[in-house]
């Protein structure tokens, strides 16, 4: 059986290991099967989390977080009969396959939708902790919003340099509110537990918030522009049907292989216009056409549309 | 920094300070009781999630304020039993409330709602809304005066107002009322308490019970009025800095207001590190901010501002018979 | 016949294992005083406070005015018209007079009415009873004697009818007790009882009407007081007879062993306790220092042991030592000859959880005998200990027994026995048979006149003053950190000591007590 | 005289509160719907039931002895130290600093040296709350609390800054060199085929664990320091009477304990992760007052009870992986017994002490006490 092991979060964190966690029951449901989960509580379980299933003969075993590059490499290595699937890092081992994400991609859509509906000409960002990945995320966003109003304010702000900063929405809440003073009227999370909070500030104060990871726009009907989505679920589910048999390697997972995207639904319906919508496809043509080419913050550590 | 800046972070220091305030109240009647309460953090976190539990469910925020309430006075209870019924070392039943409430809070709310510790999100009546004053939109394009009402004075929840109006409160409680005297005199000498008459367990169990009730109003705010649900271990640590404004207090109502005040105002700062930048042309370390209201306690404690004596009774219990 | 004022029945009270109270059955008639004397711990205090409802006995009733009467908390005895001056006050320190007074009084939930009222009815009862006191004083800022009069207002202020009074003359100098008498002379005139609590014979003699033995916990006598006298009533206090004079042959100074000079002394809380003294004792001798307690007494001996810091001068033995707590500490005060016998054995003396063989390497844990090495030398220790138990016949002699489970006498045994031993050049010795019984009192009293013949140097301090003036080859009397004056005890007596005691010289005659109150009051005395 | 037999206080008390403490446990997991029978199974079957689960019980067991000694010791001056967690997190940063920085040879000098980096860094730590204590009369349970939340901000800030090695995600230090790693249990105890303790993260501290209970037995029981820290402890009065200075005594107990707190860091730092994370204590600063509250203070019993929340927490974990009990369950027991066996305890001690009381024979006659004279 496969096996999943989730990050700090739990899976019930509307985000990102909520994502996942859809991923792993949808293949359940569809495939019948049964697979083992672990919802970890302290960074000390990871190693042991992973040796654990290991033992236990589950294969493959799904992580999700970038937390995981480290105790996996130690453990890869002890069972070379497992296949690993390590979401959002890199480790490089014979049995290990590596899921990135194009976030770039998916924040550059959602920055231009945000730049479109903002009135005041100022949107801002809300990251959760302050690491090269949600740079990523604030640095995609940025360039979108830029490309669609060359005169757009960008503000964007991480909650903290610890892994707290995924879990304090009474930050986010407050960094949505001085967001708000410095006449922002859309933000974007990429904040995890933090996000929920950055979201039901915007509710709160008549201003759009734009979901991550998982689609968000549910959670505060008609004050949530959109959501980038991070296909984390079918990262998992693609794992789970491959098997015993998943490549090890790397996989990049971009806009055109669906691997992110902003999410439309009844509940966004109202907020984006049918102009705001076909200028953000036609964007995203242009990317996977590689007409647009978005910087990815990671690959120089800078960022050409923001300064942190 | 402009005016409306300025009044934003005086806005955010007000909604920051209010838990602390709350929670520093709490401390300061056990306290001035003889019953020293390291256990503030467990019962507001204790009272974070029932509260917010009791309003996701009921839909009510009343009804989820009265379950905070009652979530800490059952701590309180503990705490209590434990330092005052059987004399116990009252540290270490503060140190064991907040481990309890830190790990039952997460055990009952999984098993409840089964959302990783955490309890639904509130909206609507489930949660306090911000009130905005009479006259507020009115006034508010006056100059200066009018963006001070509405932006820093309007618009805060109920509790906001309700902790700023106990300050003056507990004050004449305190030193104006038959049962203020009697509070402070146990929390000097119970012996004294004791021979004129009074039950010292009865005074004791009352400022227990007071400290339960306000830092169930504190938990309450959190979950219900600063956020809008509660989440494992949000109090954050916000037990100890109310325990540390008690002391820079001096145990005395008023300082505390201002002690909570200042420590809303660092917390508020720490978010907003670009303002600090901007006035002070440099950059503070936000780990530097986060650690300044302890940094600034242990300054305090060492007597560098004014010796902090707390009562004299404090944090032994009445043992009459060996 | 009219109903006792009191009446107890059967009390018994247990404090664990510890049986304070057996069996007790006493009757007070309205209208008198009634002395209650024992030694220390035998159970006086405790009777008392179970008739105030500040214990609760574990067996026997209470009749009050010939109803019985539960008096299960100080309410009740506060509402059957008890009032209780306890030998500990129980005062709230940093309140004022008046706040004290009204605590648990308070006629509303309001203060101010109810400190209105208070602030006249004090002055009304000041100018009855000379009971004057400053209402908005701060308690710790005024002496004793003050302290105690706060709570002699608090009963009559709750219109207590029976007032007890346990011990209050440890606190006070021999004028100020002449006029607490006084007071309580009155009190009984207007029809209130009295009961008062003391260990001091003469006491009972001068005042009370009746007056009841306790020994052992158990109520041993009552006799009228016209009936006895102070031989029969030590007899009954102690259960054989006893010898009340030390036998002693006259000092024989040799050279001067420790030379104070112009010590001053200021303690942790800025106050400043002992001003400028000088003194000197010289080998053969004992300096005896009388003095109420809290003059300056108990931070001179600190000092002297080497736990204070001072200024000024303490030459011993031709050498100065280090007063600045710097280089010198109670380790080194021991090296140099200095032993020390502290006025607080259960506090100081001993580690009372620490078994019998630990307390006598306690302070000298250092020494090179008890060494070994970094490690303690514990045979070495227990042998020395079960000596040191036989020649001052410690009873039990079981030198793993905890020093808590000692009696009163015996652990001060054990302190004098390690600090004697040690042959020490010079002795200070405070309180020496403070809660000892009188036999022992006399075994110990022979041993500090039998250093003192060896040679050696001894500064006796004592509030007790028939036991300065029974052991002290010369008397230097402490007030208000002074001292105020040296006399020979063969050339003067009690009246003229409580005098100095009050920080007065001149004849006893032309002195009132008016006098010696504001002089007390000033010197802030403070602790008890 | 003693109420209870010696036996009774040492381990009825502890046993009985021990007791207490389970039942509510059971009584909570019944409460969120599990069976605690089958809880405690599997807690004993995988945490004792393999040298896999022994590997973590020992492994946790370890930090446990460390901090539980660490706040003994203190208990002993009569302070309560609550910055163990901090101390131990200044103890990583001294192990961290010490295996980045020496290049060392081999992994023997590594631990040595290691060991010493951590006490000392831990002692520093708990230099400053001493010394305020001794000297200014701080109260130490006060500044020890806020010496945590500094020592975290401080890690902190420099496991983002200057410790993160460039590039990395994580605020952490790089892996220390291979000549630093700690032999595992499954190095030491791998005979031939069998291999025992497979990838448990126990290793050598656990020895040096060993030898510091038994260093501090006799450091406590025999040395004259001991004495003086004991007399302190027992009587600041007394203490002061004997020469015994406070200062001295509050600083070098609470140097020791901040050194004990700190060497945790060998464990956890050097021996598992071989690089230093944030939050590495995991919170057995706190769990040192359990144990030490059950332990009586006393080496041998920190170590029992270390072992018995070596086995909470690995049993814990697996309760957590393999049921939907959350690991917060352990925080419910460990405050449940730090409630009973250190807040509650007179609640046991009392009807105890009553029940041997009343079982006492009458005590002989007093030699010293004649017949009662003349009564009225
Ligand atoms: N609160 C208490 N708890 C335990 N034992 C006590 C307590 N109070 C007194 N005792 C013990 O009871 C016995 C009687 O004490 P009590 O204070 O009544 O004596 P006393 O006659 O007043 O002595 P003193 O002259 O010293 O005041 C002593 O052995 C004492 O140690
Ligand atoms: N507070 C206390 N707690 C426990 N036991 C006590 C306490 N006070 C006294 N005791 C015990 O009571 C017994 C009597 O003690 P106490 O000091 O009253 O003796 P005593 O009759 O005055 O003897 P001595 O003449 O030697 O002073 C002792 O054996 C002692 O163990
Ligand atoms: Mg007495
Ligand atoms: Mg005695």
């Amino acid at each position: 059986d496969p096996a999943i092991v989730f990050d700090l979060g739990g899976k019930f964190d509307k985000s990102f290991n909520e994502s996942a966690f859809n991923g792993a029951t949808r293949w359940a449901e569809e495939t019948g099967g049964t697979f083992a989960e672990v919802e970890l509580q302290s960074d000390a379980q990871r190693e042991q989390a992973l040796r654990r299933f290991a033992e236990s003969g589950a294969n493959p075993i799904v992580m999700a977080g970038f937390s995981f590059a480290t105790p996996l490499g130690d453990v890869a290595g002890d069972y070379p009969d497992t296949k690993f699937v390590i979401i959002d890092a890199v480790v490089d081992a014979p049995n290990v396959q590596s899921i990135v994400f194009n976030e770039e991609q998916g924040s550059y859509l959602v920055g231009m939708m945000a730049a479109m509906a903002s009135e005041t000409g100022t949107v801002s960002f809300v990251g959760g902790m302050d690491i090269p990945l949600i740079r990523k995320f604030a640095c995609g966003y940025a360039q979108g919003a830029k490309a669609a109003n060359p005169d757009v304010t960008i503000i964007a702000n991480m909650t903290g340099t610890t892994p707290a900063a995924w879990n304090d929405p009474v930050k986010g809440t407050e960094l949505v509110l001085a967001q708000k003073s410095q006449g922002s009227d859309v933000v974007f999370q990429a904040a995890g537990g933090t996000g929920v909070g950055v979201l039901q500030a915007a509710a709160d104060n008549d201003m759009l918030g734009i979901g991550v990871d998982a689609n968000q726009n549910y959670m505060h009907p008609g004050s949530v522009l959109t959501s980038m989505l991070k296909r984390v679920d079918n990262a998992v589910y693609n794992s789970f049907i491959a098997g015993e048999a998943v490549e090890p390697g790397i996989q990049a997972l971009g806009l055109e292989q669906e691997g992110v995207g902003y999410a439309m639904d009844e509940f966004n319906a109202e907020l984006v216009s049918a102009d705001m919508q076909a200028a953000v496809d036609a964007a995203a043509e242009q990317i996977i056409a590689g007409d647009i080419t978005v910087h990815d913050y990671m690959s120089d550590e800078s960022c050409p549309a923001l300064s942190f | 920094m402009d005016l409306l800046t300025l009044l934003q972070l005086l806005d955010s220091t007000l909604r920051l300070a209010t838990p602390l305030l709350l929670a520093c109240l709490a401390g300061l009647f056990s306290e001035r009781a003889g019953i020293f309460d390291i256990g503030l953090e467990g019962k507001m976190l204790a009272a974070a999630f029932l509260s917010a539990a009791i309003a996701a469910v009921t839909g009510s925020v009343w009804l989820g304020l009265l379950a905070g309430i009652f979530a800490s006075l059952l701590l309180s209870a503990i705490h209590g039993l434990a330092s005052i019924t059987f004399r116990g070392n009252q540290l270490i039943s503060g140190v064991a409330i907040n481990f309890l409430a830190a790990g039952l809070t997460v055990v009952i709310a999984q098993s409840w709602f089964a959302e990783g510790g955490r309890t639904p999100q509130l909206a609507g009546a489930a949660r306090f809304n911000p009130i905005t004053l009479p006259g507020a939109e009115a006034l508010r394009d006056v100059p200066v005066l009018g963006p001070i009402y509405y932006e820093l004075i309007s618009g805060h929840t109920i509790i906001v107002y309700l902790a700023l109006l106990i300050v003056p409160i507990t004050a004449w409680v305190l030193f104006s009322t038959r049962f203020g005297l009697r509070l402070r005199a146990v929390g000097e000498n119970p012996a004294a308490v004791d021979t004129a008459g009074i039950s010292v367990v009865g005074m004791r169990f009352a400022a227990v019970a007071i400290c339960g009730v306000l830092c169930g109003i504190a938990g309450a705010y959190l979950a219900t009025a600063l956020q809008a649900g509660f989440t494992k271990d949000m109090s954050a640590g916000r037990g100890y800095i109310a325990l540390a404004a008690l002391i820079f207090a001096k145990w005395r109502p008023v300082y505390c207001l201002w002690a909570c005040l200042l420590f809303g105002f660092l917390q508020a700062i720490a978010l907003r590190s670009d303002l600090i930048e901007r006035v002070l042309q440099f950059n503070i370390q936000s780990q530097l901010l986060d650690a300044l209201p302890y940094i600034l306690t242990v300054v305090i404690l060492a007597g560098f501002v004014g010796k902090a004596i707390p009562p004299r009774a404090g944090g032994e219990p009445y043992v009459k018979e060996r | 016949m009219t109903a006792p004022a009191i009446e107890l029945k059967g009390i018994s009270k247990a404090f664990g294992p510890v049986q304070a109270n057996k069996d007790i059955s006493i009757r007070v008639m309205p209208g008198t005083i009634h002395g209650i004397i024992g030694e220390n711990g035998a159970g006086k205090s405790t009777l008392m406070s179970i008739l105030y409802g500040f214990y609760k006995a574990d067996k026997g009733e209470i009749f009050i005015g010939g109803t019985k009467t539960d008096i299960p908390d100080s309410q009740a005895a506060i509402a059957a018209g008890i009032g209780m001056v306890f030998q500990h006050f129980k005062l709230v320190e940093n309140f004022t007079v008046l706040e004290n007074i009204i605590l648990g009084a308070e006629d509303s939930g309001l203060l101010r009415p109810s400190l209105s009222r208070a602030r006249r009815e004090l002055k009304a009862l000041a100018d009855e009873y000379e009971l004057n006191v400053d209402p908005d004083a701060i308690v710790e800022d005024i002496g004793v004697g003050m302290q105690q009069r706060v709570e002699i207002l608090k009963a009559l202020y709750r219109q207590a009818d029976i007032l007890i009074l346990d011990e209050p003359t440890g606190v006070l100098t021999p004028a100020e007790a002449d006029h607490l008498f006084r007071i309580l002379e009155n009190l009984r005139r207007e029809g209130k009882t009295i009961i008062l609590i003391t260990h001091k014979l003469r006491e009972i003699m001068d005042i009370t009407d009746t007056v009841s033995v306790m020994r052992r916990g158990e109520m041993t006598a009552t006799v009228k007081t016209v009936d006895t006298s102070p031989q029969e009533l030590a007899e009954l206090m102690v259960g054989r007879k006893v010898l009340l004079r030390v036998e002693k042959a006259p000092a024989r100074p040799g050279d001067v062993i420790l030379d104070v000079q112009n010590l001053n002394v200021t303690d942790a809380k800025g106050v400043h306790r002992v001003k400028g003294i000088s003194f000197n004792v010289r080998a053969g001798e004992i300096l005896g220092i009388a003095g109420v307690a809290g003059n300056g007494q108990s931070e001179l001996l600190e000092v002297l042991g080497g736990y204070e810091k001072a200024s000024g001068k303490i030459i011993v033995n031709g050498t100065p030592i280090d007063l600045t707590g710097q280089k010198s500490d109670g380790q080194s005060r021991r090296r140099r000859g200095i032993a020390h016998v502290p006025e607080d054995r259960q506090a100081e003396g001993l580690i009372m959880d620490y078994a019998a063989w630990e307390n006598t390497a306690f302070g000298y844990h250092h020494d090179a005998r008890y060494r070994n090495g970094l490690f303690m030398n514990n045979a070495a220790i227990l042998q020395d200990t079960t000596e040191k138990m036989e020649r001052f016949d410690v009873r039990p002699p079981d030198p793993k027994l905890a020093a808590k489970n000692f009696s009163g006498g015996n652990q001060q045994k054990i302190v004098l026995a390690r600090e004697i031993e040690r042959n020490p050049d010079l002795l200070l010795i405070g309180q020496p048979t403070r809660g000892v019984d009188i036999g022992a009192i006399e075994f110990i009293h022979q041993q500090i006149v039998a250093l003192r013949d060896q040679g050696k140097a001894i500064l006796l301090v004592s509030v007790e003053l028939e036991e300065i003036l029974a052991l002290s080859d010369r008397i230097a009397v402490m007030f208000d950190g002074h001292i105020m004056g040296e006399r020979d005890p063969a050339q003067t007596d009690e009246k003229e000591l409580g005098l100095l005691m009050a920080g007065m010289t001149g004849n006893p005659s032309q002195v009132s007590v008016k006098d010696i109150e504001e002089n007390l009051a000033h010197a802030g005395t403070g602790k008890v | 005289m003693d109420v209870m037999p010696k036996w009774a206080e040492v381990i009825l008390v502890p046993l009985i509160s021990l007791l207490l403490a389970a039942v509510l446990s059971a009584l909570v997991i019944l409460a969120i719907g599990e069976n605690p029978w089958d809880a405690l199974k599997l807690m004993v079957d995988g945490a004792l039931g393999s040298t896999y689960g022994w590997g973590y019980t020992l492994y946790y067991a370890t930090n446990f002895i460390f901090t539980g000694l660490a706040v003994a010791i203190a208990f002993h001056a009569r302070m309560f130290n609550i910055g163990g967690e901090g101390q131990a997190v200044l103890g990583g940063l001294g192990v961290a600093l010490v295996c980045l920085y020496i290049p060392f040879p081999h992994w023997s000098l590594a631990l040595i040296t290691a060991s010493v980096g951590a006490a000392l860094f831990g002692a520093a730590w708990a230099f400053i709350p001493a010394i305020l204590q001794a000297k200014r009369g701080s109260h130490i349970v006060i500044t020890t609390i806020m010496f945590n939340f500094i020592a975290a901000a401080l890690l902190n800030y420099l496991l983002v800054g200057a410790l993160k090695p460039a590039g990395s995600m994580e605020p952490a230090t790089g892996k220390f060199p291979e000549t630093t790693h700690l032999p595992s249990f499954q190095d030491m105890f791998s005979f031939g085929e069998a291999t025992l303790f497979r990838g448990a993260p126990a290793n050598i501290s656990f020895f040096v664990a060993i030898a510091a209970c038994i260093a501090l037995w006799a450091l406590i029981w025999r040395t004259r320091l001991g004495y003086e820290i004991r007399a302190y402890g027992h009587s600041e009065s007394a203490a002061k009477y004997a020469g015994i200075s406070p200062t001295k005594i509050i600083v070098v107990s609470l140097l020791i304990s901040g050194g004990l707190a700190g060497m945790m860091a060998i464990n956890n730092v050097q021996g598992e992760a071989e690089r230093l994370v944030l939050n590495a204590v995991e919170g057995a600063g706190f769990i040192g007052i359990a144990v030490a509250l059950m332990g009586r203070s006393h080496p041998l019993g920190v170590f029992l009870a270390a072992i018995l929340f070596g086995f909470l927490y690995q049993g814990g974990a697996e309760l957590a992986l393999w049921t939907s009990i959350p690991r917060e369950l352990i925080v419910v027991i460990q405050a449940l017994v730090i409630l009973f066996t250190g807040a509650l305890d007179n609640m046991v001690r009392m009807p105890l002490e009553r029940f041997f009381l009343s079982r006492r024979k009458p005590p002989k006659p007093d030699a010293k006490s004649t017949p009662a004279v003349g009564t009225n």
